[in-house]
């Protein structure tokens, strides 16, 4: 047993970790390799299973896609290195084990044997060093480059031997396996003389096979007679393409389909409502960034940044927005759910006299005008008008400016991207794992996000040591001291975590969802 | 054309009068209907989001707890801006360009005529669309989109007329007293055609209100936090199948008494000019 | 006896609340043929529907009776009002291409009236049918569309439609308006003949009194809905028996009328207003035979044997005095204008079409020049050559004063410019609605006159008096005004920058006889005061007459012949000319062979060959006629001088 | 027959131009659009380099007019181009979208012909009177209602409050033709009143013109049965205009297919225009623009050779 799998067990047993917290974190590094699979649900196998999905907006290429309508689809067929399911508990998948260097930052990997493509090649350590260079070579279109840049490069990934491969990193990373989990929706392990031609026929090595898949409208797959796990319960899923939601509810209340992959609270209170469908909620660190830029206008000074956060209603918004299936923010991308999350940095409540008295140290009393940029997507442009109104109350004139998720990202280059550029602005981030992602992107002096032009080298620090901390109690105090800086300086305010919600018909059960748009229907039935 | 709209009354002056009526109600609403409304079309409430039509809200109120029924009030003037003045505008360039063609003919003539064909065989709305995506959407760039689609069809209008008014030989008379083609084309030409041209604004009125309602709906027009009711109603409509039809049907209505307003208005204008 | 063709006893019409008609009697013997005469708005075109039963939908039989070979019509029923439709009677309108159906072929349309009757082979009798009113290979011309015909034949094919079902009445509305001289003559022609073979009796409706005098055994006149006159064709016109019927003869240019005979009659005022209340007597407010019973007690009818008319008082109704104005411009030996070879060329679908070609023309100070030709014949297109609204084609020149002149008015001096003005044919047209009179007459003396101050504000007033246009005129726009005034106001805009040669399109041809003898008393007059020149275009010889002192033919865009009027009228002239005039008298007629052809490429020879009833041989085909413009009299004919056609004297005085 | 033959080879070569025009104004305008495709494939936060090696991968980041040369060469090849997004060729999408905008536009067209046809000649017969003005107001003021306010109060009238209709458009694979057509009334509906107006009008006009005219006259005057004057005169001459209207208005019926589709969530070719233009996908976009603009001149084409082979001018 390694110091820090005795480090973790200690802590759980001392009861300063919860069984949950300790079953994440003994994932993490592995210890848990051995953890069975989720108990079996206790469906009838052998039905037909129908589900709507967003229409994936692209060719579904696992090295490119970005969508949630594509990663609903890859998963189907595709299996990760390991599994991140909804509770953040890493569960072994095509790998069976995984094992640190002291530092971190060397990780070895132990394939599962007897797994096949379902083109019939055996998978080994050779498609795995393939998959993995793809996804971070630069000269590839990879979406998996922004999370794997520092992190892996080509030739970082060694084959040892058929079954055992090799990660060298290029810094130290206590949270590596996440970056090969289903988390990284991109790293769907693929041949080695993978083509490029994943929608002709899906190859992966998933309990399902693709049967037929036509572009912008559905697909549908059949169980996966040769797979290494226990036999997928349903003979056949079927998947239909929708590009709104509201066609999707209707389906679903019109019992055309069994479940719905994906719903967001806006546009389906009628559904939430509903006794007769069955809401899977599970919490995910899906959120929205109000970046608040630091190095220009009157936001430069931190009293006024801290004033508008302190301006906002977080439970209203969760009530209102959210109809409360969501936890409150407290401006920083540590989602309470995470283990390393330092829950005892105090929350930030609504004080308008505090705020008040803030923009009058700042000098601001009259308040200013400025202009808040951002996206149509799903909630934020009400969110949008929340903060605007907020603003309001102290003074601060918002204009507003929504804009099409493209025109507002742009380029994604400073200088190029209202999302880069604006003043104020609100930004989408997803689910991940673990917050490592989303702590250097959107902070770090340099980072490619960094809306706010936050530059902190302290910030920086903290971060670099966050990342390379191996053992959870550092991680927790590195945690502690970034969530009170961003708290601080309030270059972002992040009002909610908010959950992922998946529908299903009261029949359907053992339906499996992670907060990134996965589905996975190994499990599924209907009674 | 006055004193044949309100003249004798009779069930067709009904009509002029019932949507001039409307109009006006709007018109007013746009000027005074953010002063008047019982609460601030803009504030929030979220713990009374999505709340039926009741006594204290009377259209209900929307996701976030905005008064409906103050916001379809005040939502009468963002529609009232934008599409007037892209019609006037559209009316200005319109004419100027009819004139212009009709009169000069040859090769211009020839030029622009092909030239709004191309934009004429495309849906205003695609071409509209295209052209605020590249601009990015906002109030303005709607105003000037619809002026652009509009002004080739103010102008054929205003071409045709002029086209027929030159086969009148006061045009030639005119020539033979020497006078400047700007002379002919403003002070003899021009006043013969104003009555059309009045006639194809108000029609036009009525489709820039149609059209601008419809891109804010697509939202490519007027943008959030505006009550505009084109807006709102894309906000909202995903509500409708949770049976929050209030959220949307009061804006539809307003949507719908306007255009129709402006159109009995129109029709009325059409017949005294006839 | 049988029972009248048609007989119409008290007959009373009105459109919604506007009576049109007020109490019309008069009956059609079996064959007879009755005209209906009267200037425009006096309601015989409702009559015509009336009679018939086939008023639009807003017009109401308000009294009286009609009966149809004796049968009561207003009683039918609908099977029956069809029955009656479809088997005694038919009716003929103005406009020949909007009678037929655009989109069914001749054939189709024709055969339809056969089929209604129930008649075995209706295609065949449609040919037979076509072959009775004489056009050119009937087999073909079942299979055509209405559009691909000239006017001429397409009302060919309606008088067949209408005479396929053998009808006991036939009403005629207006047949010829619109149609060219020489068509007309033909037309009128052909229905004489068919109807007197088929024992038709005919209604015959017309402004047009020589007309209508020519065709008819008798005839009505009409005046404000009121039949005011009724009797024998020649008693009428010649003795009228009510002072309406007088003064609208008395108007007529006819009668080798010429403007140094002095001014022509007119009519006081106007007539009434549809739907205005009238005087006892109608015609009273305009009467100079008026006296106090006249505006207390309706008139009653007078009849005299078979001539009635609705007067207190009996002929004679002598022209009142004061109406002979100063002697005629004596035309000067010294040219004001000359054109020399003009041509214009337009590209037209089928390849180039020459409008105008090779014209010439001289005309002297104080001279007019009569213009005539029937559509087509390029005059209009002269005109315009002449003002520099058109450029010619190159080669032409035109000369004012002997000065060179440019060819289009950009390139004329303002002097050149408001040396040559025009009158338009329709002052509708011609005057901008949305001006007053004053600024319409005002614009042109700045413009051409240069005036300003007092100055222009006498000029104004001058030249409104010299129009009789009064003060409260000017402030009026022209909608306001009457034919008669709108078209005074636009000669009075011709006039103001002082002319020296002014070109009248047609001035009269869309006003009514009793204005069109002011305006033309108006232009003459003028003339005597400024001594200005005038081309005057038309296509009724009877104005051309009175006006002209030289008269020019045109035929498809060529001047056949240029002279002295009572020479060109009376020949030796061309055989076109000659033709022209016949049609336009009693006189045997002289028929063109086919129809004119559409105007085209240049030819070789001569452009009338293919009609010409002269036509000598291969050499008219080959070669053109040789044409000196600057002879007295030219003519371009190959036929030697000695052999041109000549008008026979005691046919040509007799009905014209 | 060689005029007519040469005046249609005029108006399709001229078709070809105006099509031509078209391409090149989507295409600068589609320069114009932000953003870039790589980036709309890969989403915000993907790296630049990334981004970079897809332009290039998808031929994207060549020189504009290379790019539409390549573009216009392919097509007049019969090319309609390769999708960005979707990396596979463009025409089975635009086939599919196109199919299901016809069918909606086929049941649009379905319902409106007849029901206007039939109501402007009611009005014209019944001229002045009340059917008369409710066709003539009522089908005008319909007509300037947006579809997207029609079809909300419908959708909560008949679909949310008496729940006769379907709201969605879309039915799920292998349903029977009779349900899909049910589930197509609904979004037909709002296309439907805005079309009625026009159609009703101008039929109204056609047929009082064509009642009022002298060969109208003509044929009542030969005897004929009122039924063969309206069969044999009236009706030919009458709906000739209309024709032509409902041509012109398919360049409406189009453009408010996208509005319609956008409140159905239907994906037919103007969901697959604004899914294109937001997703730079050019390819697409120029193809569903161009599948438009083709599909009104043809409808234009069509409806003047209808036309002409109705009326003989």
């Amino acid at each position: 047993m390694t110091p820090l799998e005795r480090q973790i067990i200690d802590e759980h047993r001392a009861g300063r970790l919860s069984r949950r917290m300790f079953l994440r974190h003994a994932s993490r590094i592995g210890l848990l390799a051995a953890l069975p699979a989720p108990a079996a649900a206790l469906g009838r196998p052998g039905a037909t299973v129908r589900v709507a999905s967003q229409v994936p907006s692209g060719a579904l290429e696992p090295l490119t896609v970005s969508e949630i309508g594509g990663l609903a689809m890859l998963c189907q067929t595709g299996e990760f290195l390991i599994f991140d399911g909804s509770d953040l508990v890493l569960r072994p998948s095509l790998a069976t084990g995984w094992t640190p260097d002291a530092d971190c930052s060397t990780w070895t990997f132990t394939l599962r044997p007897g797994v096949k493509f379902h083109d019939g090649q055996a998978f080994g350590a050779a498609d795995v060093v393939a998959t993995m260079d793809r996804l971070c070579d630069p000269r590839q279109g990879s979406n998996a480059l922004s999370v794997l840049r520092g992190v892996l490069s080509p030739g970082g990934t060694r084959r040892i031997d058929e079954l055992t491969v090799r990660f060298e990193l290029d810094a130290p990373n206590g949270n590596f396996p996440y970056y090969v989990s289903s988390d990284n929706y991109n790293a769907i392990m693929l041949p080695a003389n993978y083509a490029g031609d994943f929608e002709a026929n899906f190859n992966g090595t998933g309990p399902f096979r693709l049967e037929r898949y036509a572009a912008k409208q559905g697909a549908s797959f059949v169980r996966n007679p040769a797979y290494w796990g226990r036999a997928a319960l349903p003979a056949r899923t079927e998947f239909t393409f929708f590009t709104d939601q509201q066609p999707q509810i209707l389906a679903l209340e019109d019992d055309q389909v069994d479940a719905i992959v994906q719903i967001s609270v806006q546009g389906a209170q009628g559904l939430l409502r509903d006794p007769d469908v069955r809401i899977i909620d599970i919490p995910a660190s899906t959120h929205r960034q109000i970046h608040l830029r630091c190095d220009q206008g009157p936001l430069a000074d931190r009293r006024v940044r801290q004033a508008i956060a302190l301006c906002l209603d977080r439970p209203g918004i969760l009530h209102g927005l959210f109809q409360g299936r969501a936890r409150l923010g407290n401006d920083s991308p540590f989602d309470p759910m995470f283990a390393s999350t330092d829950r005892s940095v105090p929350q930030r409540r609504k004080d308008l006299s505090r705020a008040m008295a803030l923009m009058n140290e700042a000098g601001h009393a009259d308040g200013f005008e400025t202009t808040l940029t951002t996206e149509r997507q799903q909630e934020i442009p009400d969110l949008a008008v929340l903060v605007q109104n907020a603003c309001g109350q102290i003074g601060i004139r918002v204009g507003l400016r929504i804009e099409d998720p493209g025109t507002y990202y742009g380029t994604a280059q400073f200088g190029r991207s209202d999302w880069l550029d604006s003043a104020i602005g609100i930004t989408d981030y997803g689910h991940r794992g673990v917050p490592n992602v989303n702590l250097a992107a959107p902070y770090l002096s340099n980072g490619a996000w960094n809306a706010a032009h936050f530059r902190s080298a302290e910030y920086d620090r903290l971060v670099a040591g966050y990342i390379a901390a191996t053992d959870l109690s550092a991680q927790r105090v590195l945690a502690g001291r970034i969530q009170t800086l961003l708290l601080d300086e309030t270059p972002v305010i992040i009002p909610y975590f908010y959950d992922y919600i998946c529908a299903t018909g009261p029949t359907v059960t053992g339906v499996a969802v992670s907060g990134l748009s996965q589905i996975f229907l190994q499990d599924a039935a209907l009674s | 054309m006055t004193q044949k709209l309100f003249g004798s009354f009779s069930r067709k002056r009904t009509s002029f009068l019932f949507g001039l009526l409307v109009l006006a109600f709007w018109v007013a609403c746009a000027f005074v209907g953010p002063f008047v409304v019982p609460q601030d079309p803009y504030a929030d409430d979220l713990m009374n989001a999505l709340a039926p039509p009741s006594a204290e809200h009377w259209f209900g109120t929307d996701q976030i707890g905005r008064d409906v029924f103050s916001r379809v009030i005040a939502g009468a003037r963002p529609i009232l801006s934008v599409a007037p003045a892209a019609t006037f505008l559209a009316a200005l360039c319109g004419t100027m360009l009819g004139l212009v063609t009709g009169y000069a003919g040859g090769w211009v003539d020839t030029v622009l005529s092909r030239l709004v064909e191309v934009i004429l065989a495309l849906p205003l709305i695609v071409v509209a669309l295209l052209v605020l995506v590249a601009l990015g959407p906002s109030s303005l760039n709607a105003t000037l989109v619809i002026a652009l689609v509009f002004t080739p069809i103010i102008a054929r209008t205003v071409r045709s007329a002029v086209l027929a008014e030159c086969k009148l030989d006061y045009v030639p008379a005119a020539q033979l007293r020497d006078e400047t083609a700007l002379h002919i084309m403003f002070v003899e030409i021009l006043p013969n055609v104003l009555p059309p041209i009045v006639v194809e604004v108000t029609v036009r009125l009525g489709y820039a209100i149609f059209t601008v309602a419809s891109l804010s709906f697509l939202g490519f027009g007027i943008q959030p936090p505006s009550p505009d009711w084109g807006l709102s109603i894309a906000e909202n409509y995903g509500l409708i199948v949770g049976g929050y039809g209030w959220t949307v049907g009061f804006a539809a209505l307003a949507t719908a008494s306007l255009v129709i307003g402006v159109n009995l208005v129109a029709e009325g204008l059409q017949d005294a000019a006839r | 006896m049988s029972p009248p063709a048609l007989s119409l006893a008290g007959l009373s019409v009105s459109y919604g609340r506007t009576p049109i008609l007020r109490g019309l009697s008069f009956e059609i013997a079996p064959g007879a043929c009755f005209g209906l005469v009267g200037e425009s708005g006096c309601g015989k075109s409702t009559a015509a529907f009336a009679a018939l039963r086939a008023l639009p939908p807003a017009g109401r039989v308000t009294a009286g009776q009609i009966g149809i070979d004796g049968q009561d019509v207003l009683s039918l029923s609908r099977a029956g009002l069809r029955q009656l439709w479809a088997r005694r009677v038919s009716m003929v309108y103005q406009d020949p291409s909007r009678a037929l159906n655009p989109t069914l072929t001749v054939g189709v349309q024709l055969a339809e009236a056969f089929t209604v009757l129930g008649a075995p082979d209706p295609m065949a009798r449609a040919e037979a049918m076509l072959a009775r009113v004489q056009v050119p290979s009937p087999r073909r011309l079942l299979a055509a569309y209405p559009h691909q015909l000239s006017g001429g034949t397409q009302q060919r094919v309606v008088i067949a439609m209408a005479l396929a079902k053998n009808p006991s009445l036939l009403v005629l509305d207006e047949p010829t308006t619109g149609l060219d001289a020489t068509v007309e003559a033909e037309i009128l022609d052909l229905v004489d003949a068919l109807r007197r073979e088929q024992g038709t009796a005919v209604l015959l409706i017309s402004h047009n009194l020589p007309m209508v005098a020519r065709m008819c055994d008798r005839i009505g006149v009409l005046y404000a809905g009121i039949l005011v006159e009724q009797g024998e064709a020649g008693e009428v016109l010649g003795a009228p028996s009510h002072p309406y019927t007088a003064r609208l003869v008395a108007c007529l240019p006819g009668a080798g009328r010429r403007k140094r005979d002095g001014p022509l009659q007119t009519i006081a005022g106007g007539l009434p207003a549809p739907g205005a209340a009238l005087a006892p007597c109608a015609f009273a407010p305009r009467c100079d035979r008026r006296e106090a019973v006249c505006l207390s007690t309706p008139p009653p009818e007078r009849w005299t044997g078979l001539h009635m008319a609705l007067c207190h008082f009996t002929p004679p109704f002598p022209a009142p005095p004061g109406l002979s104005a100063g002697a005629p411009a004596e035309a000067g030996a010294r040219p004001v204008l000359a054109a020399r070879h003009l041509s214009k060329t337009y590209a037209g679908p089928g390849g180039a079409v020459r409008a105008v070609d090779d014209a010439s023309l001289t005309l002297a100070a104080g001279e007019t020049l009569g213009l005539v030709g029937e559509s087509g014949s390029g005059k209009t297109t002269l005109a315009r050559l002449l003002l520099g609204l058109t450029a010619p084609d190159p080669g032409g020149t035109l000369t004012l004063d002997d000065a060179a002149l440019g060819p289009t008015i950009r390139s004329r001096s303002r002097n050149d410019r408001r040396a040559i003005q025009i009158i338009f044919q329709n002052p509708d047209s011609a005057l901008n609605r949305a001006q007053r009179v004053r600024s319409i007459l005002t614009r042109p003396l700045v413009r051409l006159a240069g005036l300003s101050g007092r100055a222009l504000t006498a000029a104004l007033s001058e030249l409104a008096q010299g129009v009789r246009l009064g003060e409260a005129h000017l402030a009026m726009r022209p909608r306001a005004l009457s034919g008669g005034l709108k078209q005074r106001a636009a000669i009075a805009r011709a006039f103001a920058g002082r002319p020296r040669v002014v070109i009248c399109d047609e001035p009269t041809s869309a006003l009514d006889v009793s204005v069109q003898a002011a305006i033309l008393n108006l232009l003459a007059g003028l003339q005597a005061r400024d001594g200005v020149s005038y081309v005057f275009i038309s296509h009724d010889l009877a104005v051309v007459r009175y006006l002209a002192d030289r008269i020019a033919v045109m035929y498809l865009g060529q001047m056949l012949e240029v002279g002295p009027a009572e020479d060109v009228l009376a020949g030796p002239h061309h055989p076109y000319t000659a033709a022209l005039v016949s049609a336009s008298t009693a006189a045997t007629r002289i028929r063109l062979k086919g129809e004119m052809p559409a105007p085209g490429a240049v030819q070789a020879g001569c452009v009338f060959q293919a009609n010409c009833p002269r036509k000598i041989g291969p050499v008219c085909e080959n070669v053109r006629p040789p044409f000196d413009p600057d002879a007295v009299h030219p003519v371009r004919c190959h036929l030697p001088a000695g052999e041109l056609p000549r008008v026979d004297r005691r046919l040509a005085g007799a009905n014209s | 027959m060689g005029r007519k033959l040469r005046m249609v080879a005029v108006r399709c070569a001229l078709s070809g131009l105006t099509l031509l025009l078209l391409s090149a104004v989507v295409f600068a305008a589609g320069q114009v659009l932000p953003g870039d495709v790589g980036r709309s494939i890969l989403g915000p936060l993907a790296d630049a380099r990334a981004v970079a090696a897809l332009d290039h991968q998808l031929g994207a980041d060549a020189p504009p007019l290379l790019m539409y040369a390549r573009w216009i060469g392919h097509l007049l090849q019969g090319d309609m181009g390769v999708s960005y997004a979707y990396r596979s060729p463009v025409a089975p999408f635009i086939v599919r979208a196109l199919g299901k905008s016809s069918a909606l536009a086929a049941v649009t067209l379905a319902l409106v012909v007849p029901l206007s046809v039939g109501a402007g000649i009611l009005a014209a017969s019944r001229r002045g009177r009340w059917q008369d003005r409710l066709v003539n107001l009522g089908g005008l003021s319909l007509t300037v209602v947006p579809e997207f306010v029609s079809g909300i109060l419908l959708i909560l009238v008949f679909g949310v409050w008496l729940r006769w209709l379907p709201i969605s458009a879309n039915t799920r694979p292998g349903t029977g033709a009779p349900e899909q057509l049910r589930h197509l009334i609904l979004p037909a509906l709002p296309l439907v009143l805005v079309l009625f107006g026009y159609i009703a009008r101008i039929t109204r006009a056609g047929m009082i013109e064509a009642l009022d005219a002298d060969y109208t006259r003509t044929a009542t005057l030969k005897g004929l049965r009122r039924s063969q004057v309206i069969l044999r005169h009236v009706l030919r001459n009458a709906l000739l205009p209309t024709i032509t209207v409902i041509a012109a208005q398919t360049s409406y019926l189009l453009g408010g297919l996208v509005v319609v589709e956008t409140l159905f969530r239907y994906q037919g070719i103007g969901s697959l225009i604004l899914t294109a233009a937001h997703g730079k996908d050019y390819p697409m976009l120029e193809a569903g623009i161009l599948t438009v603009g083709a599909a009104y001149i043809l409808s234009a084409i069509l409806a003047d050779a209808l036309v002409a082979m109705l009326d003989p001018r």
